[in-house]
């Protein structure tokens, strides 16, 4: 299905670079390593739950590694910490909102260029339209990437985002990771016509169906993608077929709802080990670089944990102050009479 | 109205009344002009378009047609089809994409054409236009005025007559103005399409054609334009109302004078945040207070208005707070909307149930 | 794109007879007639408004055709009148609505297989897919006929209604007039791609492109989806491509956003014509005929007229009395109140 | 709390309690059992699957996974696929669906995930569901019972602990409940999910896993399965709860009666509509109340409440009736939300102001 997008228009990359590669692995070993942990620390108490993205680093890694972020801003939902690793957010501001401190992440969404981790499904691919439009009344280049799953695209917004930036030509680059799961409801009985790919032609929106754990695929096509986004030619869709190797969330027991063969049997090769095979095979990289990722990771790992560890609540104030740009009188009262009785001032 | 109630108003007249003199349309300064609510908005979003380069209007068929009330009559003309266009038929999809124009850097003025399709954009509105600026810990202001034609009375199809002020005020995150007239139309939309903050604008679609005064030059003689403000006054008994509800309060305050019951009649103007001031003054002044507004009875925002009044005026009203609204039933036909909004005749029984009411 | 419905499922049907194609012509014509009538009612004061139908009885007549009325169920929009009266709907009840008498109509859905009349766009089509899978799971054979507009499809619901009847493989005709506007917005500012049709296949879901002025061939691709969704096979889209002659409605000025020249170019030939022109060629009607038919028509629109004139004002009681099945003590008493204040009892 | 309460309890003390017995959770008849609100409301839906063929489940994760909070945990494997069945991811197309379901004869009992997902749902809820019967002039009932895990107190991300209840209750056509624990959760999801309209079943997901006695032969010792219930008696002021909040309300009248205050604890249960008797009935006794809810303050349920107290007992109430909420924000995450939900302290607090009032 990558044929529906003209080859020619994404004509801006050229094939990757060993240092690339390199790159794309150290991300990778990063966010596998962060992604392991966390759900170890949900289970060791320092945080109160995770949405694990095991198995979608070649994905996340891949589409973020295509990113300027000093001119494009990506959509999250609430799956995307490979993306925000990959984009260089602060991970224990990213983190954050998993320990229950801030909804949303205390990183700040302007600088990162990521926007607020968001919890509701298909939330936020209409924002992407809309900044993206901004870019085009404001005579810009930026292109914005909004990411959804296979269970978002049942979404009304995602129907409403895609006839939208379609019809207004706004430089959206719509990014699906499709891991065959919508927490216990599989893909088949989610998506009909089986792909998400297949509707973009309905809206006369090019789109790439690609492997989504081939990390170097996943960048060449999102990179064909952001080079017809910025010259002008409108939206364009890439569904990256992968696969949700952990549950959907620590809370979540996929044992009720698949069984352990299926899932071996269903999600292939593992896309860290595939690049590090490929890595090996054309001599890009050796066992020495490997265990000096490794390494890496597991230093920022404890890092980003000893970040969470010493955070603490957010001041009570907050909830009032963060609010409003302008604050109300009815606000303030509210917020003198929380003082009072809580804090006892 | 029976004749019992001005026993019960003479009791009230020993509360002297405050005689400041408030900015109604009743004054005239000379650069006062006489034009339609609708002419006062376009005015507005005129001038809003000129003074901000980032303000853009869209919505269904407000660019060529100028909105189906003719709101945006003109702009798209004047400003271009980068800054007032057409949307497809989407209202999720319009407000969804004010969020994103908003983190861009723009001043959204969406419109939803009228009020009871704003509610396919409540998920926009609620959980992303209101909490954006929370969520972002305010590095994401959301500063987009959605207008939004409200209220009964023009015998229209269903969903055409909707009032969606309370369910708008519960939403923490969102402002919520309506105006009476239009001079207040003109101003409070000036005002409200400057706020950095979301701003819900109901716009008292009734009272679109109806003329009035517009000072241009200044907005209120005295006071803040986030406040409440009293449209006549008066020593017997509060009356409290917003959008399209005024000018029929004012009118009933008119009736009542003519039985010697002398009724202050204030204008909310912000259904959120509440000028709970306002009340307060107003009803220790006149110590019994009838609220009026269009939509349902239940959970409605006289429910609010009730309990702020007594909460502050506990010890001087004489009466509870009567709530004279609609019922809690979907709004009705035309044929049958007389019967559902508030009637001058069912206002004047409120009135009536406060004055005679004895304690027991 | 009439291909997409493979066409041995459709097989139901022969060609027309020419009683039918007579009855077509008689139903389109006392439609014609009603519709402006219903704008002079306007104008004469005697109906606050209308949304007009001109230029699409085709599309209303050869749809509505296809119903059986024993088992099926349809559901309109706000412009469906050649559809009820095709239907055989009470006309007087249905033209209710416009006299603001009661909203979505005095006729009984139940028993004329005729939603209320839905003022929402696209606020029915998920209905028809509830109902439509009720068929499935009582194992009846009813298909569900769901109307909507260009304008409608840009909405979510639109959308969700297609994936759900899809994964649901749910008995439903969607069926699109594409009349070319949405109020003042023309198709090609709404609808990304161009065609809604296309949409159809992203889901799986076969969609036939017609010419909705054609009331033969409209007629003969309902039937073939009716006999597609009827027999197991799931839901189809036809998209009837059409013209709205008149304003949106009678408070509308068409004049704003096109000029009469346009109208002209872009409407084509009369559909009403176009089969007189048909009729006569095939020797099938003559003048006498059709002026029959005009006059039937003509007394028709008398009656209803007549009707509608003599229509008073419910009673005051039903807002009260008919918002549940079982009232509560709240609605009683301010039923009450109501009585005494504006009923004086 | 301060000592001065003390005093105005004794002036309140000369309010003699009604004695009569009401059924609360510490009767404990021989058919009862302990359960979890989770297996009651499991237990509820498997009887309504077996009473009545038309009734159908679905949702998102409802089938196989039997809801991410196991509430129709097994029952697609005990009453089929067909019954009880998975939807695509959207809310909207859920409750669209349910519309005509219903039209087709089914009793549908739809799930929304959570509260904060039945915002995309809204517009098919308040302009489909809710009016289809009066659009249809009777003939079209929708016998629809929406299952919403609602309010806080887990924890959870974002949208996640919503308080919906005050835009339900606003909107004509709904019926409202909450049970506030197993015995209730079993006998009001019996009796909502048996009734010819259209009602919101708000489930406090902070305690699902609770346990509590669930006498199932029967719902109440005595009166109506659609008032309010006293789940402790009390002379001197009345706690107004549902939900999540009875509960905190009864151990906050366990403290204050150690202090020698007497507090009544009603569960309104139904919140539209609200049983303006039971609270009349109560207030007229205590002559003080408090209502408690975790929704912000403005425009939020308790304003409906306070002012259907305050109407109904106005002559008798000793101070206005306080209002213990959420406050006008976002509701927070998990860190900051034990400062957001009314807590004991406040509530305490809350009491202490309504007993400390003194007329000015
Ligand atoms: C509007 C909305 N409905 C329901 C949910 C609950 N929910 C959270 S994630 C999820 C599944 C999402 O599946 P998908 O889009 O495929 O993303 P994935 O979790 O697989 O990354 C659901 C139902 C939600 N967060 N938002
Ligand atoms: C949800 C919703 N939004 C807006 C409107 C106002 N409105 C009524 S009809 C219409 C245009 C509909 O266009 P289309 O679907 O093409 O149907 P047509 O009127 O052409 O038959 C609009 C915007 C509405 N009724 N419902
Ligand atoms: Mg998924
Ligand atoms: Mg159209």
């Amino acid at each position: 299905m990558d044929t529906l997008l003209p080859v020619a228009s994404g004509g801006a990359a050229g094939p990757l670079t060993a240092d690339e590669l390199r790159e794309l692995y150290s991300l990778m070993v990063a966010v596998r390593h962060l992604d392991t942990s966390a759900i170890a620390w949900q289970r060791q108490g320092i945080i109160p739950g995770y949405a694990p993205e095991l198995g979608q680093e070649a994905a996340q890694v891949g589409s973020g590694y295509a990113v300027d972020t000093t001119r494009d801003f990506v959509f999250p939902t609430y799956r995307e910490m490979g993306v925000a690793r990959t984009m260089g957010v602060d991970m224990v501001a990213y983190m954050s909102t998993h320990k229950a401190t801030w909804h949303g992440g205390l990183y700040n969404p302007m600088e990162s260029r990521l926007a607020p981790i968001q919890a509701v499904v298909a939330g936020s691919v209409l924002h992407a339209v809309g900044w993206a439009h901004g870019q085009t009344l404001d005579s810009q280049d930026g292109v914005a990437l909004t990411y959804f799953g296979d269970g978002a695209s049942s979404q009304g917004d995602v129907h409403e985002a895609m006839n939208f930036a379609a019809v207004m030509k706004a430089p959206v680059v719509f990014f699906v990771q499709n891991n065959g799961w919508a927490i216990s409801v599989p893909t088949e009985r989610q998506v009909a016509g089986g792909s998400v790919a297949a509707r973009a032609a309905g809206y006369g929106i090019p789109a790439l169906k690609i492997d989504g754990d081939d990390v170097v695929a996943v960048l060449e096509a999102t990179r064909r993608a952001f080079a017809h986004a910025r010259s002008g030619n409108g939206p364009v869709l890439i569904e990256a077929m992968t696969y949700r190797r952990g549950p959907h969330s620590t809370s979540d027991d996929p044992g009720r709802y698949r069984s352990l063969d299926e899932e071996r049997d269903e999600s292939g090769i593992d896309p860290l080990e595939r690049l590090r095979q490929r890595l090996l095979a054309d001599g890009i990289a050796d066992e020495a670089f490997f265990a000096e990722a490794l390494a890496a990771a597991k230093a920022e790992e404890e890092q980003i944990r000893t970040g969470i560890q010493a955070l603490g609540s957010r001041p009570g104030t907050e909830m009032f102050d963060l609010v409003f740009q302008e604050t109300t009188p009815a606000l303030q009262a509210q917020a003198a009479n929380w003082r009072e009785e809580s804090e006892h001032v | 109205m029976s004749n019992s109630i001005l026993e019960n108003v003479d009791a009230a007249g020993d509360n002297t009344a405050d005689d400041t003199v408030t900015n109604t349309a009743a004054d005239s300064p000379a650069s006062t002009t006489v034009m339609s609510m609708q002419q006062a908005l376009n005015r507005a979003l005129d001038e809003v378009l000129a003074e901000n380069p980032k303000a853009v209007i869209f919505g269904e068929d407000c660019g060529r047609l100028g909105g189906v009330f003719r709101i945006t009559d003109g702009l798209q003309a004047k400003h271009g089809p980068q800054r007032v266009f057409d949307t497809p038929l989407a209202e999720s999809g319009i407000l969804g994409m004010s969020v994103g124009l908003a983190m861009a850097g723009f001043h959204p003025i969406p419109e939803v054409q009228f009020d009871g399709f704003a509610y396919p954009a409540i998920n926009q509105i609620v959980c992303q236009i209101a909490r954006m600026n929370y969520r972002s810990r305010g590095t994401m202001p959301m500063p987009i005025t959605l207008r939004v034609p409200s209220f009964g009375g023009i015998r229209a199809p269903e969903h055409h007559g909707e009032s969606l002020e309370a369910l708008f005020a519960h939403v923490p995150g969102l402002k919520v103005v309506s105006p009476s007239n239009p001079h207040e139309a003109y101003h409070l939309l000036k005002y409200a399409a400057t706020r950095p903050d979301p701003v819900i604008f109901m716009e008292p679609k009734s009272r679109y054609w109806q003329k009035g005064e517009v000072d241009v030059s200044r907005h209120d003689a005295a006071g803040s334009p986030t406040g409440a403000k009293v449209m006549r006054e008066g020593r017997h008994l509060t009356l409290v109302a917003w959008g399209a509800m005024v000018s029929r309060c004012l009118q009933v305050a008119e009736l009542a004078a003519e039985d010697g019951i002398d009724i202050e009649v204030l204008d909310l103007r912000w259904l959120k945040p509440i000028d709970a001031e306002a009340l307060a003054a107003s009803v220790r002044k006149t110590r019994r207070a009838v609220v009026v507004h269009e939509a349902p009875l239940t959970s409605g925002l006289g429910a609010e208005v009730a309990q702020l009044i007594t909460q502050s005026c506990f010890d001087t009203l004489k009466a509870p707070v009567e709530r004279v609204t609609g019922f809690d039933v979907p709004y009705p036909s035309g044929d049958l909307e007389d019967e559902y909004i508030p009637n001058i005749d069912r206002i004047l029984f409120g009135i009536q149930r406060v004055l005679e009411y004895k304690r027991g």
